[in-house]
């Protein structure tokens, strides 16, 4: 069974180390904050200002000048800060937020990722995207192994404009683990009851499997 | 020193079709609601706004867009509306494309009186494109125009009567760079105090980048996207 | 008779005008702030961090946290504004500051300034003069029209080492007011009981007299 | 997560000789006292110091010069001290003087991830030389790089216990700009809080800047040029 998303989510947080900053993206990204494994303290990072992320408010308790990259009501924590959006990306441009996941459109086997805009579709624009790959030292995409129509979005390299050259380090699919090495990708992990041999068909990039590769657990 | 205007109309009367304009504010948090009112009732066009997006279709700068207002946006992300996609489609609205960091940053620098600054994002991709790249210790940068704007306009929560201002939340983003970045600069507040009352320690934008300041109205504060958890 | 410094720091203040922010250097220029016009409202920019310069503070009410670039103690006023220091660089860089008054070894007639170090002597280090007078969009040169030895700080150019090029528009001596212009110094006042004569001997530099030239009243 | 330390010689203690390290404060006003004295105690030696002033002949930065533990400073203004003047002129003592504003914000770039700044300062003087020019709009522009260093030592008024710094009065100065560029930040501050009791509107620094936090002890806080008006 391939995973969910809230098993690519969770299976994601056990990256997180106790002290890390940690800037989430939109979509499966998000869900990760729902599983930081108990003891581990991490402080969320929002781009669009905010250091110390909370939950979302309580129902009448939203606040319209308290929201998240997303534009979603959020809530501070004890010890968040907030800060303009230079220093934002200005802290993850000189490599102090620790990990950041986002989501992708394609990954290819050098690190390059694709995830704003599509030819001849409306571009709305890659908002923080480019500046979170070129700039922060640990990246973890985070999405479905194939599109809609099924097709590979491991690639050996991106079909669409990119968003950042050479800057993805791992890659956690509903399929599996994926590190990115100078041989491509080298699986890690395969999703329980997922064979090795469906990843291999469903991986168009160059693909090797790790010696100790092993069932993921969530 | 009298900064005080009486209001949005006032403060954007000399604006003049043709200029270009810095909109503080994220999504909906954070813009300046007055003076988007005060310049569609103006009906100057032909502007070119820099925000790092365009409203909605009924709200924020998706007001100017539906009174043909906008020649050209400077943006990160857009398209939250219609009318936007309409007008690009039709070739009626330009826009210019730019990562959120580099453009928060690009304005920083004009605040800073720094002609270009070297940044990371869009290196080896279509952003890149006719811009030059340099190598310093080890990884490639983008060289990056800072922005002029004739005007720089932004809503923050408290303003005293020497320009300085304090915002609230992440209401804040990019509207203390562009207020720094503006030629002249308009902020309305929603709390406008006498001097002295603000603590001279926690002011984010000093008063000396900031030409005229009014105590705003009716603020609507519209919440873009609603996310809440039960009791 | 020549001008005191006290006179040379009140003809400078005759030239401040309501809303302007101004930059007092070390020396004549402190001064100023104590012959601003009635009905002229200046706000005091210290480059340290402050904006909002108020007077000394009372005996006894010194605060070690709230000095101004000299390192004297001083106070806020109502409206001040703190912030650090490469803000407080910026705001002069970007010509928010409408004036800045300074002192000088050396002025040229080019607009060319010394005034940081002296070859063979001990050298102390530019603090803020270079960033002023390279940014600055208006400076005043406060000081005498020749040194203890009698010789003019007006000249052809400067024989010290530089803190700026081209950048001085005027210069307030105890002999008189000079624009610098294309053809040099231009004397637009002298101090009364002050020749003409008296200050062509005395200005090395090419020196033109304004048509208008006037008696200097402080 | 815990930055908390005991005091200044467990913030200190891994810092060895031949560290560059800067540290806060204008003259003596809001200088990392305790982190001083630490480093004098601890007798490291070869260092490279970023402080826009020296200290005098028996406080500040005055003392590590009298334990001969300075290489090189890199300041704007130094020499308010004897010994000063005397490691200088017989060759022990490096000075490398820079103006304030290109001192201040080659600072804030290292801490905004920007490999180099292009600034006014200096055009057409000995500082200019070997630097690259290049023309803006019409004005030259020095390039200018970001400061690297080891470590950064600053003092805040407040601070909690995730690393937020908040500073008072004219004591903010560099340290702000030197704790958001330090590879390992070390702060100590006049009153240590926990997390929740400071504004976050307020934070001059985010504690994702500062790496070690501890509450100092015994300030002096010395005034060099005490002046005062009459009642």
């Amino acid at each position: 069974m391939a995973l969910t998303k809230e098993q690519i989510a969770k299976r994601i947080a056990q990256e997180l180390q106790d002290g890390f900053y940690v800037n989430l993206g939109i979509g499966i990204p998000t869900l990760v904050a729902n599983y930081i494994p108990e003891g581990v303290d991490v402080v969320l990072q929002s781009e669009n200002g905010l250091l110390g992320m909370g939950p979302f408010p309580y129902e009448g308790e939203e606040d319209a000048d308290m929201i998240n990259a997303g534009k979603q009501t959020v809530t501070t924590l004890p010890g968040s800060a907030i800060f303009d959006s230079a220093m934002s990306f200005g802290m993850i441009r000189a490599g102090k937020v620790d990990l950041t996941v986002l989501g992708a459109m394609e990954v290819a086997d050098n690190g390059d990722i694709a995830n704003w805009k599509i030819p001849k579709k409306l571009v709305k624009g890659m908002g923080g995207a480019m500046d979170l790959v070129a700039a922060a030292k640990n990246i973890i995409v985070a999405m479905q192994h194939t599109n809609p129509k099924g097709e590979s979005k491991l690639l050996p390299q991106c079909t669409l404009p990119l968003t950042g050259v050479g800057c993805i380090k791992k890659v956690v699919t509903d399929l599996g683990v994926f590190d990115i090495t100078p041989d491509g990708f080298k699986c890690l992990e395969y999703a329980p009851g997922v064979t090795i041999d469906e990843i291999k068909a469903k991986t168009l990039g160059r693909l090797t499997i790790a010696d100790n590769v092993k069932e993921i657990v969530v | 020193m009298n900064k005080v205007v009486a209001g949005a109309d006032e403060a954007v009367k000399d604006i003049p079709s043709g200029s270009t304009i810095m909109f503080g504010g994220f999504g909906l948090c954070g813009i300046p609601e007055n003076c988007i009112s005060a310049i569609v009732k103006k009906g100057i066009n032909n502007l070119t706004c820099i925000s790092n997006n365009a409203g909605v279709d009924d709200f924020g700068i998706g007001l100017m867009l539906q009174g043909k207002q906008v020649k050209k946006m400077i943006s990160s992300y857009v398209g939250e509306n219609a009318i936007f996609e309409q007008q690009l489609l039709s070739g009626e609205l330009e826009v210019d494309l730019v990562p959120q960091g580099t453009l928060a940053t690009r304005c920083m620098a004009a605040g800073y009186g720094m002609p270009a600054v070297w940044l990371l994002a869009g290196i080896g991709t279509e952003v890149a494109e006719g811009k030059e790249v340099r190598n310093f210790k080890g990884k490639n940068y983008l060289l990056e125009e800072a922005f002029d704007s004739d005007f720089a306009i932004v809503k923050a929560w408290k303003g005293d009567t020497q320009g300085n201002l304090i915002f609230k939340g992440t209401a804040r983003n990019f509207s203390p760079l562009m207020a720094m970045a503006g030629k002249i600069t308009i902020a309305e507040v929603e709390h406008l105090v006498p001097a002295g009352e603000l603590d001279p320690n926690a002011i984010h934008v000093p008063g000396i980048y900031v030409k005229r300041i009014f105590q705003g109205v009716n603020y609507e504060k519209r919440i873009e996207n609603r996310t809440t958890r039960k009791k």
